[in-house]
């Protein structure tokens, strides 16, 4: 990774919701070009630590180093201007826009129009898949072809850095497997880094550079995809059966 | 000409003339309901304060320089309805939307901004001595071509028609064409993601309140062009503007030929069902209210959509 | 002036009974049951239409036949007529009929508005199981609006733009005080719809209404049918509606469809949201305040008060009324949505149980 | 209870794929399986909020299949959600005691002609059941409180109350320890426990295995819209299949 900070560093981030702590004192970082996955059991509080970190839950202590400088408390929408860009896992398109506005509504903050369709052809080119339905309601896309559209609407910014909370879910395993095959060409063409929280922990630690186990709240386990994957203990921390 | 003829030709063009009204003032509550949800009870006075206020114009400027005159009645209508509106939003809808008020608070809370402005209005008109119960622009219409001198064509059918059609188009393109108005409905489709893509959400609202003011009043402007206008006209056409509205499915150009259709429907079935059956034209507003009651009961989403809005979604 | 002033407090006493009784029947299917029933003023005008002509028609059958007179009417109610305001007058003042007779006639109607505004009740049910919020809203205002609209222009059965006029007023026939017996009736009435409804929402029934309106998956999911409770949420409330508008039939022996004009179920709406809605208690309060407003604010009153005004803000006063009642609308929503009398839990005794066992730790 | 072949789809994703599963009277079954694996869907369809599009429902041995949810009901099946789905603006107390089977004076004119039934009704038996509920969920102490103003724990108590007001024969319980403590996930459980010694069958969504696999007699894993692997729950957990399943099998 070199002697460059890390784009993503959390120091002892505490989150959640009003005053219900949901993690505690997590430090996870992401390198340049890197892609991390966050996997652990229901509950566990993945998707509340993506949320700490774009700002959209309450952060309640610690600290967010974006590219080494301290974004801790940046509204969402000033993250977004700076190089990050976050997929919600419900809700993350426009449904009564077509797909190209959806496109066109992830670049707003980009005056230049030439960029704004350099970006949008880099994005049919990872989601060829979208480009034949341009002029459709992103509403009557299928669920896979929706997830599709959610990454490319956040690769309109030209984003350093991607969080995505589990673009997978609620998806069949065909798709789902066609859509995280696609994440690697994300990195590739849009040389961006990607930090995934994902219920197929399998897949997502095979396809990741590094992972980190989330279990109640804090990391239980951190290492690359291959050997966290070969971690008996894991299974166990999966099934939640201690002991 | 039979006499029947005759009749539908002048029931027909009188309808084009309401029709075009009907759809000229649903254009404007079609905005804001598909901008901010509100089904705004309150966007009746703010067609009859446009009407009011291209009157007030008359007061300034020389009566005799028309062309002058309809160019001030414009101004100031749109001007004073953009105002009202967007004040009505910042002081009553905004605040009630941030605290995440339902559907029906929002539209009776409409209510309560229509009675207050209308009354104010009457009151008004009643504390000056009752002059301005009743108010006419006044510069009047003129026939453009007759029919045998009743059925005819005037300068406020060309006005009202080719405003109605060119907001119609003008609104489209900005929602499918522009920026601002892509933004406009991203802001309606998914408030949260818009904020983070950073849409500046409240900017977009106050945008849209002007917009839907100026529009209402700019039709206020119209109908006191060829009527005389009193401070409950708005409110008496407002189940029309919902009905046409809500049959165009929120869509403008469903609303303008909704608004078409209802105002020649109106008219000319009225006409017939008088000549034939002996049925008082007075049942006409009857018409489009079964109509409204029709539409929402069995096709609420619209009978004339002409845009595709709400898409089944995974529930 | 005493008797001026006295005779404005009888006015508002009526005034606040009927809007009291409407308010409670909008409180019990709006705050309850949630169901936005802005076409209130519709099942109002059925009472009042039904009890009018149905009153009028038998008074005027009986009266003429013992005056010996033939009324002809063409295209319009026998009682519409010119004749018929005579045969009216007769019955006050020449003793045609007895009090008992009229007193029974009167009953009837009322029964029969009661009955005419619960089957309205039922009809909007129709609309009320398939539509949510402001479509429903805007469907029964327009519901209220046909039907005033057709009878206003026809003379059937309240005899058009004209009204029905000149009801014979029982009260008179028995030789009492009209205006003070209508305000007792009246509060008699109001008394008796009180407990009703607070009887009928503070009970299971009451906990199936609230239950509906606040999840309707989860009441279904619990055994309740929501079709089934909506309707008779309708039924009673037009019922009570219904009632309210005899009521304002017997008080003004006119009815005429010009006034059940949407303003009036505003009117409603704004009592019920400033008193509190989903408590009845709430529900009297608000009547009481906007029915001050509407008949205090006049003219008239202020004068028999004491109050002279200039001529022409007494010509914007009965405007500035409802500016007024807007206001209270925004201001409440705004400031205080819940009303001046919160939602409480349902007076049953498993509540007074609980607060008697939490009362006393 | 018996389920046979269902399948539910939403906009081309098909949320269940042929499910066929049978609870016997008296059981006490777990169901699990990863976010999305159809658990909570598969709930909606069995209790009517949604219509399956091909395949049926048998309760006792009747068709129940697309019947709403107030006719089960009635036929003894009630089943809690996932986020509570509470009467907001009605108290605790009040959320309880409308879920009880019997409802004397739950319609308008009975609420009145038959007053002194339903007050006699309340006093002698709903009053009793209900504290008997509450203090058996420890939600005593909060019984007047609006639902909309209690705590998430507190909530799902709440939901859990209205399932054991309802003296169902079947029950169905969507996550009921989620967002609580962990001791009390337990104390729901004996609860569970006990209801079920009293003959209630109850088919349970859990994420917390370490306690659902102690209280469970049978164990229903569910993966991609199908039923992956049933048995008793040792069995079910050293499965390869579920390990598979959880972790993400290729």
């Amino acid at each position: 990774m070199g002697s460059a900070p890390p784009v993503l560093e959390t120091l002892g981030l505490t989150g959640g919701y009003g005053k219900n702590v949901i993690v505690e004192g997590v430090n996870i970082s992401v390198g340049e070009g890197e892609v991390v996955a966050l996997v652990g059991p229901n509950g566990s509080g993945k998707s509340t630590l993506l949320k700490s970190i774009y700002g959209v839950a309450t952060v309640l202590g610690g600290r967010v180093l974006f590219r080494g400088s301290d974004v801790t408390k940046l509204p969402p929408e000033r993250k977004t201007a700076i190089g990050m860009n976050y997929v919600p896992q419900t809700e993350n398109i426009f449904p009564d826009l077509t797909v190209r506005e959806n496109l066109e509504m992830g670049a707003y903050l980009v005056r230049d129009e030439s960029l704004v369709r350099d970006s949008m052809e880099t994005v049919f080119s990872i989601f060829p898949q979208l480009r034949g339905f341009q002029n459709v309601l992103a509403g009557s896309l299928s669920g896979g072809q929706q997830r599709m559209l959610a990454v490319g609407r956040a690769l309109m910014t030209r984003p350093k850095l991607l969080l995505l909370d589990e673009p997978t879910a609620g998806l069949a395993p065909k798709i789902a497997l066609e859509l995280l095959d696609l994440l690697v060409n994300v990195r590739e063409e849009a040389g961006v880094s990607i930090l995934i929280v994902e219920q197929h922990a399998r897949r997502a630690l095979e396809l990741a550079d590094r992972g980190y186990v989330l279990v109640s709240g804090r990391i239980a386990a951190e290492g690359d995809g291959k050997s966290l994957l070969a971690r008996e203990d894991l299974q166990k921390l999966f099934l939640g059966i201690t002991g | 000409m039979s006499a029947v003829l005759y009749g539908v030709l002048a029931a027909f063009f009188n309808g084009l003339l309401v029709g075009s009204l009907y759809g000229l003032m649903a254009l404007g509550l079609t905005l804001i309901y598909r901008v901010t949800k509100i089904p705004n009870f309150a966007f009746a006075e703010y067609i009859t304060y446009g009407a009011y206020a291209a009157v007030a114009a008359s007061f300034v400027i020389d009566p005799v320089n028309s062309a002058a005159l309809l160019v001030a009645g414009i101004l100031f209508a749109t001007s004073a309805g953009a105002v009202i509106a967007l004040a009505s939003d910042e002081l009553v809808f905004k605040p009630l939307w941030r605290r995440g008020s339902e559907v029906l608070q929002l539209l009776v809370a409409s209510i309560g901004v229509g009675l207050v402005l209308r009354y104010s209005l009457l009151g008004a008109a009643a504390l000056t001595g009752g002059k301005y119960l009743e108010v006419r622009f006044p510069v009047t219409y003129q026939t453009v071509f007759s029919v045998g001198g009743l059925a005819s064509i005037t300068t406020a059918h060309l006005l009202a028609i080719t405003s109605m059609v060119l907001f119609a188009i003008v609104l489209h393109l900005l929602f499918t064409r522009t920026r601002l108005g892509k933004a406009m409905r991203a802001t309606a489709s998914n408030p949260t993601l818009a904020q983070i893509t950073g849409i500046n959400v409240i900017l977009v609202r106050r945008i849209t309140w002007l917009m839907a003011g100026a529009l209402a009043s700019f039709a206020g402007f119209t109908y006191s062009y060829y009527n005389p206008v009193n401070p409950e006209s708005g409110w008496i056409t407002l189940l029309w503007i919902f009905s046409a509205a809500i049959m165009g499915g929120f869509t403008f150009y469903g609303v303008l030929l909704s608004g078409l259709l209802l105002g020649i429907a109106e008219n000319v079935v009225g006409f017939l069902a008088n000549y034939y059956l002996g049925i008082g034209s007075e049942y006409n507003p009857v018409i489009a209210l079964v109509t409204l009651v029709t539409v929402l009961m069995v096709r609420p989403e619209g009978l004339i959509r002409m845009e595709s809005l709400v898409v089944a979604r995974r529930v | 002036m005493v008797e001026a002033v006295s005779g404005i407090l009888v006015q508002y006493l009526i005034l606040f009974a009927a809007y009291a009784i409407m308010s409670l029947s909008f409180n019990m299917e709006y705050g309850f049951g949630g169901i936005p029933n802005f076409g209130k003023v519709l099942f109002v005008g059925l009472g009042a239409y039904t009890f009018g002509a149905l009153a009028a028609w038998i008074t005027l059958g009986i009266g003429t036949s013992r005056l010996g007179l033939e009324i002809v009417a063409e295209d319009e109610p026998a009682y519409c007529t010119g004749t018929a305001k005579y045969v009216f007058s007769q019955i006050v003042e020449g003793g045609v009929m007895t009090p008992l007779e009229i007193t029974g006639i009167t009953l009837l109607a009322v029964v029969a508005a009661i009955a005419v505004g619960a089957v309205g009740g039922v009809v909007a049910s129709y609309p009320a199981v398939r539509l949510r919020g402001d479509f429903l809203a805007i469907t029964l205002l327009a519901m209220g609006e046909i039907v005033r609209l057709i009878v206003y222009n026809s003379p059937w059965p309240v005899c058009a733009f004209d009204g029905l006029s000149g009801i014979p007023s029982p009260f008179s026939v028995m030789g009492l005080e009209h205006n003070i017996s209508v305000a007792v009736v009246s509060l008699a009435t109001l008394a008796a719809v009180y407990i009703f409804v607070s009887r009928a929402t503070n009970s299971p029934w009451g906990r199936a209404l609230k239950a509906v309106r606040d999840n309707e998956i989860a009441a279904m999911v619990y055994g309740y049918n929501p079709a089934r409770i909506r309707l008779q949420a309708l039924a009673v409330g037009s019922g009570l509606a219904g009632l309210a508008g005899a009521l304002l039939v017997i008080y003004s022996g006119n009815v005429n469809a010009i006034s059940f004009k949407p303003d009036k179920t505003f009117e409603v709406i704004a009592a019920v949201m400033l008193g509190g809605s989903a408590n009845n208690l709430g529900a009297l309060l608000g009547a009481a305040i906007v029915a001050g407003l509407l008949v205090f604010l006049n003219v008239s009153s202020l004068r028999a008060l004491g109050i002279d005004l200039p001529a022409s803000v007494g010509q914007a006063l009965p405007y500035m009324k409802f500016t007024i009642i807007g206001l209270t609308i925004i201001l409440v929503l705004l400031y205080r949505p819940q009303g001046v009398l919160p939602e409480k839990p349902l007076k049953t005794p498993l509540i007074e149980w609980l607060k008697r066992k939490l009362g006393r730790k | 209870m018996r389920v046979e072949g269902l399948v539910k789809t939403f906009g081309g994703i098909r949320a269940l794929n042929d499910v066929t599963l049978s609870i016997r009277e008296g059981e006490m079954v777990g169901l699990i399986g990863p976010n999305g694996s159809g658990k909570t869907t598969l709930f909606n369809v069995i209790s009517g909020v949604y219509k399956p599009d091909r395949g049926r429902v048998f309760f006792r041995g009747e068709d129940i299949t697309g019947l709403p949810p107030y006719e089960l009901y009635k036929r003894g099946l009630v089943r809690s959600f996932q986020i509570p789905r509470l009467w907001s603006k009605m108290v605790v107390a009040e959320n309880t005691a409308s879920a009880h089977r019997e409802r004397p004076g739950s319609d308008p004119l009975s609420s009145i002609v038959k007053r002194k039934n339903w007050i006699l009704w309340e006093k002698d038996s709903l009053v009793r059941s209900v504290s008997n509920v509450l203090s058996r969920l420890s939600l005593g102490h909060v019984a007047l409180n609006w639902a909309s103003e209690i705590s998430g724990g507190q909530m799902k108590l709440t939901d859990i109350s209205r399932a054991m007001m309802g003296r169902a024969k079947l029950l169905l319980l969507d996550e009921p320890t989620a967002g609580v403590a962990p001791k009390l996930s337990r104390e729901i459980f004996e609860t569970l426990r006990a209801l079920n010694k009293e003959g209630l069958t109850i088919f349970v969504i859990e994420h917390r295995l370490e306690i659902l696999f102690e209280y469970v007699e049978r164990v229903i894993v569910m993966h991609e819209g199908r039923v992956l692997v049933e048995g008793a729950p040792d069995d079910v957990a050293r499965d390869p299949r579920v390990l598979n399943a959880y972790l993400g099998s290729a």
